[in-house]
């Protein structure tokens, strides 16, 4: 099983979470987060005074999927979730070793 | 205008209740400004505050004299722009209208203005330019509210010897605005509704209101502002301000029972946004009734328009027009059912109350004139700063959320995670 | 009711001590809403909304009648509720109470009823029922509050000819209410929250307030709004509501100072929480005081006040009762502390200003037939209440908060994540 | 005093405007509060909290004396502290002054001592010890503001035979006190920025302010508070009060308007955080002025404050002087715009008005000796509290917050997970 | 070493921080999440219209152990946690190379 | 590719942000979360009561770096974090298998 990690503009959200629907994923976690990256920051002027803003907000989404799922999902998510300006973000999987549902105590795949 | 003497007691009155009347600015930006997602709240005080500004200046300039100068070849359509401009012979501390300080009725009056321009706001959140919403503003005091305030506000030989012709030719009666100000401001904001089209997600997402607990307090504020804005409309301290005044307790009480029992007999809950809804629906329906109805009569309108504003909070869904804050459900049906009901409860001239229908055929013609009129001249309006500046930001915009693509700002910083550097020390120190 | 003639100057202060009292409902609202978790503040609210909404319509319907009417048999123990049931003969722009319109005394005294039932609710937040809350209040303020103000506010021949004990025949001094309104909500509150019992958590978890700011700015409304309810006691323009001003700010800049000493020195920091509760009990106290001391009494009165006010909030916890927002400890305590040192220091009637013990007995008879038939009356309503339709919601409910709960809605979306997506255009567009 | 009869219209308007000016305080402390960072907001209302406290204990045991009793020797600089200490002959019922109860005028005029201490410290924000501030605050009330207020409220025969030398011999303007309340609060923010220095990140991080929608609201209050404050200095209900309240509002409607066209053409975009600032230049300027200009005069100064304060904020960047809420760009420069235009357009007086430069000198010499007075005072004061008890808290206090860090509180709790465990039920309950 | 993640119900978290105390787990680490799974959120009703809410707020625990207190820290998870009704959450668990102490630079197991 | 996650005292992060900026990482992911762990909470004393606190505010912070940079990474936090005093955080390395950049498709370390 892979945990996939995405982080993500937060006006993709729903956008996302419609197509990993559509393709049968109906479990996920998501939270809030900031960022930067090759996008740096942008330049502001308030109250007449100039200066950067380097972390802007993120979305993080996370969803366990079945091995033989992993490729399909990122598919999925890198294509709903892309505007192609910089700043889209970023999705990467991890190995995870077990997974429980806590209802049921149920393990492994089943367990998702 | 007569150099009548200064009564002190309806002096201090006045003053309270222009004062009172100011602070429903603050009270209708927490009550908008809360119920809007939490992108969306600077834009939607910001609306508020420069209406405000705007209107107060033109008030000064033309707007009174507009409709307090005498009516133009005695039509009853509109004022008189020279006779005051600039408040020419009012601006004073000898000037008197009536039994009080010239300028004090201005400041009172003038703040009716600016907040019907205000209370249209509601309509358009979260997607309208700032600089096309204060063009729109001072183009619809000017030609919308100023010419309907004269029909309205305008008595013979108060201010000037002639005024206007739904207050001295007609004869219905609204004591503090219910037509030129609520059904005024709710056709206009169908209207402008209609023009600036709907959010996106409109109807998908549910869009609630991000900080409830000031939707709660603007609601409070309004209420106590309103005291003003009604037993102010007596324009003295007497038995009429203080009918005025128990009447806008009773009728706001009623509404706001009323409202909660339709939420809890419709959605199975009786909720805060609903108990803030009925504040304003009981205050907008005996706005014009409030010296016209015992405390009975009172609790009946109140009934009536919190049971009634609370059905037609749905209608924007079904008729699919995105009155994003509900100014049609509550100010535009409020004012038609306070307006309406005077025929049917009013003391003396009610039909419920010995009168026959004849006042209730007044208050109709009354409210369908100001209703047309609004609703057309509004939506042309509209239309034309669309046309030319156009009215609403983009897609883009609107996603991020307008405070701070427009703006520049977000409501709140709960974190102190995402504050940036400074670049230069200030460019405001270099001018 | 003598047909007297209107006094301006009176009206207009009357008027704006209407206005002000009812502000203290959303003062109140905040203040009790910002000192809950994030997730009973609307309920918090509600319930003072509701409180007001339901006490007001009872007011006009037989309320006024049972404080104001002719004391039945002369008992001095309650009013005739038929003399002015629907405010017969009030409601009009005609009649007159003192100086001033009937209506504007109706309005002004019907929000004292609403406030009492409103402060109760501090001792039960997050956990009762809305309906059932609304029943409580609706009897409460019928079988308590309008008796217990017939005794303390009805004088005789200022409404009616005949009035109540307290005020006629004990002569116990009470300007604005320490014992009607004060020791009673104060009362009724540790009833009720014996009745309704422990939040789950308590004593184990702290339960911070979830957000102070709204807490100071409702002690800061609560505080203008307190000038019209004493100020305005004076039911008049005159002296003695100049006096009760003055004394209104003296007691509770000196009740700051003493609640903020007190944590100094026994917590290590004074904090916000603190000085919001310490501008409350100055209020408290001072309210039966406002008129029967100078401006050193009402310094003494507040620090007092504040001082004990502040060691009482650990009682709860000691003794084991949930009185959540400390409804005892500021307004029973700061009630009975007004009430009692006017015995002390009241000009010419205080032990230590000239006068005898005799007003200090007086005042205690009066605190203390107050302080026990409410606790007893609002107790066997409480009881009542839950046996019959139960007071408290489900421990589930309680746990993922009685917003969410009860009314359906959150405080606050600060995110727009957790929007969710409509199913059906509306249902109440259907109706 | 002379012994003159009650005016219950005059009465009415003070008793509402004392309560108007206390509700400043409330309005301050969220305009305040709303523009530091999350971690602050609770001390920067406690500042204000506190200054009205203390400043109000000290007003009367002394402060009415020194500034409204007779001047010492004729001087003009300073009243008799013995005459009316602790309000001698003032707090009862039948004391006069003017045509109002002495009780009134000494609340109002202690309410413009409160807000004036408590308008400082939004220059200080983040990084004061509160002990010392409460310190800093009695101190300064005492030898700064009363004397102050002496030369420019006190005028002859009105409380007692000799006043101050601004009032009676320089013959200055100041209605509300352009000089004594803003100028003199502005150039103390200044003196106290310098003791206390620069927080930790200024003019490297934003430190935007956390709550825009209080800010807003704040500026809300302030105006409403601010008609009190301004036409309430008539100390009656007349002409003279009702020019200064319509000013208060046209003055603050040109200044949001100018502040915004500043920020839209320098910065890009019109700020929420401009209008409120904007309401509160228009405020200042016109508060001196308000009763000495006709509504285009006010029209004038609002847009020139709003104006020149928007472009003022950048000042602190290049000067380096850390007055964290523009205290100086607001206060100083507003109050300075306000009394000197008085000398341009003021009627009759001012050089574009018909008079001469006469009044114009007198202004400047008014703002000149209050404005150094004020400064050489407060650095004084300021650095020896600083040399004493000092004045700031530490680096570690200022970076985890000075809320948690002075106030063991946190403003708001949003999440129910950070509450912590009991140990022990409760000290309080041991006392 | 691993990394034992949680997603639990919010009312649940004094529960589960009890247990772990109690089996001598002092250290951890918590964050606000929302999420949907098989519960696939609600129906509500709110001022006349309809409409799901699919995301609905959860608590992230986060708790590093030694390899061999996975399995009983698992446990006390699960049955600390469960109500028995959907909605309860999942545990799972990642392999982490390295863990240090940031105040004194441990490495490894001591560091946690 | 190693995901490292750092919990850190809030009022480090921006001495953190420097100090990667300074030796190249251009892109991190910041959220906020609350801990506890040796410090154990501390005791409080609020109107006349006393209790403690448990969770206490923390920074995390996520970092995606090739396996080279691994090691001169976690030296940077650590030192730019450290303050000495007790709460200083944890920073542990996870195994990525994949990374994707949203917006163009890239994949592995080019991705970062
Ligand atoms: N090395 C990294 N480690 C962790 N998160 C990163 C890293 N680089 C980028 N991110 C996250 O991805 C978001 C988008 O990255 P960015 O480089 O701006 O976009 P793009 O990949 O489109 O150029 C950032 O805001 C940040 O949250
Ligand atoms: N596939 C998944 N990936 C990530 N998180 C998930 C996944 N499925 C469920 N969750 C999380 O677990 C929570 C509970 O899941 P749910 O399926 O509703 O409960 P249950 O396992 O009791 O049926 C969800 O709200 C979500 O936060
Ligand atoms: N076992 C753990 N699992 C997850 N997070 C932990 C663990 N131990 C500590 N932490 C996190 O690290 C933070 C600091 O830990 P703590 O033990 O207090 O510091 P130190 O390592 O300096 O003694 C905690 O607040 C918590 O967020």
């Amino acid at each position: 099983m892979k945990l996939i990690t995405a982080i993500l503009k937060p006006t993709k959200l729903d956008d996302v979470k419609d197509a990993l629907h559509a393709v049968g994923i109906n479990g996920m976690t998501v939270s809030e987060a900031s960022g930067f990256g090759r996008q740096g920051g942008h330049t502001e002027v308030y109250r007449g005074a100039e200066y950067t803003v380097n972390l802007v907000p993120k979305i993080r989404l996370e969803v366990l999927v079945d091995d033989k799922d992993v490729d399909s999902v990122l598919g999925v998510i890198v294509k709903s979730a892309s505007t192609g300006s910089i700043g889209d973000g970023k999705v990467w999987t991890t190995p995870i070793d077990q997974v429980i549902r806590v209802r049921t105590g149920e393990r492994g795949p089943e367990a998702i | 205008m007569e150099q009548a003497v200064i009564n002190s007691g309806d002096t201090a009155w006045m003053l309270m209740s222009a004062g009172l009347v100011t602070l429903m600015i603050p009270g209708l930006v927490l009550f908008y400004g809360g119920m809007v997602r939490v992108k969306s709240v600077l834009n939607m005080m910001m609306m508020s505050f420069g209406a405000l500004a705007i209107v107060f200046v033109l008030w000064i300039a033309y707007g009174f004299s507009l409709v307090f100068g005498d009516s133009v070849n005695g039509s009853g359509l509109i004022g008189d722009v020279t006779q005051f401009a600039f408040l020419k012979g009012l601006d004073n501390s000898e000037a008197v209208i009536g039994t009080i300080p010239a300028a004090v009725f201005v400041g009172f009056q003038g703040m009716f203005a600016a907040i019907t321009v205000a209370l249209i706001s509601g309509a358009i959140a979260d997607r309208a330019k700032f600089g096309a919403w204060l063009v729109f503003a001072g183009i619809w005091a000017t030609i919308v509210y100023f010419p309907v305030a004269h029909w309205v506000f305008a008595f013979d030989d108060f201010v000037a010897k002639t005024g206007g012709w739904i207050a001295n030719d007609l004869g219905a009666l609204d004591f503090a605005g219910g037509t030129a100000v609520h059904i005024n401001a709710g056709a206009a904001g169908l209207a402008l509704a209609l023009v600036l089209g709907k959010r996106v997600g409109f109807g998908k997402m549910p869009m609630r209101p991000h900080n409830l607990p000031l939707v709660m307090l603007g609601a409070g504020l309004l209420w106590f502002g309103w005291f003003g804005f009604n037993a102010g409309s007596a324009i003295a301290s007497n038995g009429t301000a203080g009918l005025a005044l128990l009447n806008t307790i009773g009728a706001t009480a009623a509404a706001v029972l009323a409202w909660l029992l339709v939420e809890k007999m419709r959605d199975g809950h009786a909720t805060s946004l609903g108990a803030a809804s009925g504040v304003v629906a009981g205050l907008v329906a005996i706005t014009p009734a409030c010296a016209a109805v015992d405390a009975s009569g009172a609790l009946i309108i109140g009934a009536v328009s919190g049971a009634l504003c609370a059905l037609s909070v749905g209608l924007k869904f079904k008729f699919g027009f995105d009155d994003s804050l509900d100014v049609v459900a509550v100010h535009l049906v409020g004012g038609i059912v306070g307006t309406i009901l005077i025929g049917f409860v009013g003391v003396d001239v009610g039909l419920f109350n010995g009168g026959g229908t004849e006042q209730l055929v007044k208050q109709a013609i009354g409210a369908g004139a100001v209703l047309a009129y609004s609703f057309v001249l509004s939506y042309v309006i509209a239309k034309l700063v669309d046309l030319t500046i156009g009215f609403r930001i983009s897609v883009e915009q609107e996603l991020a959320g307008i405070d701070l693509a427009i703006h520049a700002e977000r409501g709140y910083e709960f974190s102190d995670n995402n504050q940036g550097n400074f670049l230069a020390s200030s460019r405001g120190a270099q001018e």
